[in-house]
């Protein structure tokens, strides 16, 4: 159930030249699922930023955020102490009951933040999750580190091949050398279409929008599906294989 | 004890903040947040009669101070709001509630009013005649007197309720739109609506909003707002609410003070689920500061 | 190198900043904060036939994101502007600037017009059909097509220097007016003027403003003022000036996108003196953002 | 000559419950005359709040203000060390100059601060200022030990006679008992005419208008005087009691 409430930053630093990682101490109670989001207000902001929880446990949760416009630039700058007015616990997150033995786990760029946390919870589950990542060049590469110490195979890819397997997420399914009955994905646009076509099992794809509220109340972020409108922040922003209606 | 109390046409509101149409849904997303029986009512989205899915996205786009959005009426139509949306209201609001309806024609406004008619849980019906973000070739009845009196005439013959004209703020006369919705029969005037503007993103050198323009509100708009609603005041004999950027308690007084009977509170519901609870316990120490034991005295009280 | 040059009815502006009628006086004020020579040009404060006091005080009030004046057009008129002020200018400010012109009658546009005929350090005249906080029972004639038409053909009979007409935004159909203004031989507009707005003080329960209304401006119009320039430069063909809310290099990029040739900087520089030295010295980066190399190119670039 | 600058806050505290001093560090060159004025940037206000130097030395200044709306709220909410940006050196300021030998200063509640500044500068050039102050009541009273700490005579009045005389500021004239030559005055615009009427010597008065910029550029705080148009914030705030032409 989500809820308004301030979180006190502990951490605030950057892991590659654009990408930061915050650390927020408070209540993390509204959290149910990984894939949810929280809507950040930023001050001298008007609309609140939705940024996905990477990870969280009883009193902390971690964002990890790209540097965009002027919002994401102030989040920058918060030092650890101040206070962040949060709606936490936004969206439906990965049902991860979904999976049976073995999932794959897609993410490009900032797409890949909430695949820490539910890397986490299906190992928590006894699954196993095969975590395929993209960025664009090796500078901007983050968390691989962190998924292998999971204990997760980690494989990678760069656009310009300065990292890892030369291309995109989708390069590296034939390096994939366990069957897998699920896949789970995040990241821009494109990245999903290219995972919906390629990967033939069931799976989830999370979804971005430009958000009015975070929860609900707007009907700024609708998107036609074929189980109907859904909301991205409230409904989503993860949609099930099934029921995704591409847009051309 | 400070007086809250305020009259709409009969209806008589414990307070007189009222969530904005298309800002506050059909109440459920709230009603996690707190109890809703402490508004004074609520508009519920602006319903029309066939399902919408409104406009493509992105709808929303930020900007100094308030935001722009268009979507484009997206609500399930008055039949489903009627079978499902009041039935569900009735389980977690005990006010009369206020429908927002919106319309095409104006045969279309009307068969929706009429509808309206058989629910008893509605104490007031707001014509959208004002909406920036459904102009589908149509006419957008608002930003003429002749346009906004022929919605009215229509809808105040097939309604019992109280009828409040929901003005649009981008017309040159505002006080003229509004004097000729009082001749019609308008019961009373809810003023303002979005202002129509537009943001374009820079690397794409595109609009931001899928539909190009689309409606600005917040705190941006609130001096405009109480400009029109003054004009709008002195103009006319009946009761208006205004809206436009009301985010705090001082807000609703100057709002109030300029003319407004009521008010309603927007974007501000948004950004902060709470808005419309904090402004409403944050109105009896803004009207001790301001020496106002009754806060229906201060109706108006600028234009003199 | 990035290239900042635009151009305007033949005049060539090194760069697309302009300070704006009203917030940079006739440039004195700021010359000692830096070297006025950096800007594109400047628009002297709106200048009368007669001398003006203007309005009586308080004539400011803060808003959300901005502020409302109703300063009414204080100025000294068109004999001492010419006799004092030029020649004030031509000690700090080598570059032609922009004569920005107010007035009642049509008569009084065109008689203060002739006047700056001989004045070769003007490179542009603006005429001001919009001023809000002027209808001393007299016309706004920026509020309709014919009003704004009748005083751009009666000042283009009397001067042969580019006559760019202001244009208001308290209008319903700002189009139209654009296209009434080029039909009677505008050379180009200017726009947004202030947004007429209001603000009641609930200590005295009566307006800020000595004059009850005023004019609204900074970063809270920028959107509304996006939005007219997109909707003007779609609709005629001659140049715009976009300017409402532009406070830094980024606005300036987006409003060129909109449609607008060059642009004017109005309240930021009453708020911090640099903005406009500021805006100019951030535009190569901006440029380097957003890939562009010769700032024209952008103008119109979202309107396809 | 007025200019921008950053200054550091180093005290910023209550005096009463309403008041509150801060001391900032910078840049003072621009300060030339007492009586003049910095403008305030707010972050989270529009508009720049104008308040007068109460005192100043070679790297630091002193502004003593009231808090009234959200401006002068969010200012008491700077903690030491934060930066703010002022417009430095606005204004006239009085013109010490005009007395020759006594002088009286009439302040009345936020009126009193620029007072200061100008019995250190009259006081420096061998010249006698006698100080009358008004205040709502006790509770509002502040920086009369401070004028008595320079050396000056104090007189005091309240509305409400909690402290000092029961009284306006000119109720306390007929308790000066040297002669004087010349007045200063600064306060509430009734304390102004009030004080206009009541001395019979000439004098210097400071005037407050709502201002837009507060260097001159946007004619937003004119007056008319006996010598034209004046614009508070630049040609003022100090008017000679001689060119002042009061509205009705
Ligand atoms: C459900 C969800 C989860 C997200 N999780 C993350 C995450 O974990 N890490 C991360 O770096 N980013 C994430 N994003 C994207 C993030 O919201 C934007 O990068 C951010 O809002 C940009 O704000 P800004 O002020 O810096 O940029 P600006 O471009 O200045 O923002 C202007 C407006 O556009 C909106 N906006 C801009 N880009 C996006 C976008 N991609 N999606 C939605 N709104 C946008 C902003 O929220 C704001 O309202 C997520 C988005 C959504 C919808
Ligand atoms: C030359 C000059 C010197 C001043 N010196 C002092 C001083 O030393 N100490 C002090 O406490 N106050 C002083 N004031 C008054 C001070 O500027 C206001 O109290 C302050 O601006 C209020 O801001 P606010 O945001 O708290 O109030 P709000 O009422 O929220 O302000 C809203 C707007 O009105 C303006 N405003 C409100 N009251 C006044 C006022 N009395 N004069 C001018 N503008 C006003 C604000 O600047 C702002 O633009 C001075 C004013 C002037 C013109
Ligand atoms: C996201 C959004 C959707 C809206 N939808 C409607 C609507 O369906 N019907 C309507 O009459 N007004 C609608 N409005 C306008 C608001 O009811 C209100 O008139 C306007 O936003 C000004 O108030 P504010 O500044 O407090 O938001 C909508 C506003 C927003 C922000
Ligand atoms: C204090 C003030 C005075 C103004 N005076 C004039 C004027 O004399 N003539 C004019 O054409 N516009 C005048 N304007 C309008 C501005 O030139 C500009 O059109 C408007 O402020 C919008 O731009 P901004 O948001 O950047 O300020 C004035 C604006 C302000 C704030
Ligand atoms: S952002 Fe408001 S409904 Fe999704
Ligand atoms: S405040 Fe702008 S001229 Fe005085």
């Amino acid at each position: 159930m989500e809820r308004q409430g301030f979180y006190t930053i502990t951490e605030n630093r950057p892991l590659t030249g654009q990408v930061y990682k915050m650390v927020l101490a408070g209540d993390t109670t509204p959290l149910t699922a990984p894939g949810q989001f929280v809507n950040v207000k930023v001050e001298g902001c008007y609309l609140r930023r939705p940024i996905s929880v990477a990870d969280w446990d009883d009193g902390t949760l971690t964002l990890l955020y790209k540097l965009v416009g002027e919002g994401t630039h102030r989040m920058a700058q918060a030092t650890p102490g101040a206070q962040l007015d949060l709606l936490c616990g936004l969206g439906n997150g990965y049902d991860t009951t979904a999976c049976h033995r073995t999932a794959l786990l897609l993410g490009g760029g900032v797409g890949v933040p909430p695949l820490y946390g539910l890397a986490k919870r299906l190992l928590a589950e006894g699954k196993t999750p095969v975590v395929l990542l993209g960025f664009g060049n090796a500078q901007e590469v983050f968390y691989t580190q962190e998924f292998a110490a999971l204990g997760c195979k980690v494989l990678l890819a760069t656009v310009d091949g300065s990292a890892g397997t030369k291309g995109y997420v989708t390069d590296l399914l034939r390096q994939v050398e366990v069957p897998y009955d699920y896949f789970y994905t995040c990241g821009p646009e494109p990245m999903l279409r290219a995972v919906y076509g390629a990967c033939s099992t069931s799976g989830q794809l999370s979804f971005e929008e430009r958000m009015g509220c975070g929860f609900g109340a707007c009907m700024g972020c609708s998107c036609k599906t074929l189980t109907g409108a859904k909301r991205i922040c409230k409904d989503g922003p993860v949609l099930c294989k099934e029921e995704v209606l591409w847009q051309t | 004890m400070a007086d809250l109390r305020v009259s709409l046409s009969g209806l008589v509101l414990d307070n007189p903040v009222i969530p904005a149409s298309g800002t506050f849904g059909y109440g459920a997303e709230f009603k996690n947040f707190y109890d809703l029986d402490i508004l004074g009512s609520f508009s519920f989205k602006g319903t029309t009669l066939q399902p919408r899915f409104g406009n493509p996205t992105p709808r929303i786009a930020e900007c100094p101070g308030g935001m722009l959005n268009a979507v484009g009426l997206q609500n399930p139509g008055i039949d489903a709001v009627l079978a499902h949306e009041l039935p569900q209201i009735a389980t977690f609001f005990h006010k009369p509630v206020i429908a927002n309806i919106g319309g095409f024609t104006v045969e279309e406004f009307a068969t929706c009013c009429a509808k309206i008619e058989s629910a008893p849980q509605v104490g007031l019906i707001e014509v959208n005649v004002s909406c920036p973000n459904v102009h589908e070739g149509g006419v957008n009845f608002g930003s003429t007197p002749e346009g906004a009196a022929a919605v009215t005439r229509a809808v105040k013959q097939v309604t019992s309720k109280p009828v409040y004209i929901k003005l649009s703020p981008n017309v040159g006369d505002i006080a003229a739109v509004a004097k000729a919705c009082e001749e019609a029969g308008a019961d009373g005037l809810s003023l303002i609506n979005t202002l129509v503007g537009m943001r374009i993103d820079p690397k794409t050198r595109r609009p931001v909003l899928a539909n190009g323009m689309g409606g600005l509100s917040g705190p941006a708009i609130f001096p405009v707002a109480v400009r029109m609603v003054y004009q709008v005041a002195k103009a006319v004999r009946i009761p208006v609410i205004g809206m436009g950027g009301i985010d705090s308690a001082d807000k609703v007084i100057e709002m109030m003070m300029a003319g407004a009977a009521a008010v309603q509170v927007g974007a501000a519901n948004l950004v902060d689920p709470y808005a419309s609870k904090d402004i409403i316990e944050a109105l009896p120490a803004a009207m001790q500061r301001y020496g106002i034991a009754r806060l229906s005295d201060i109706v108006g009280a600028a234009l003199a």
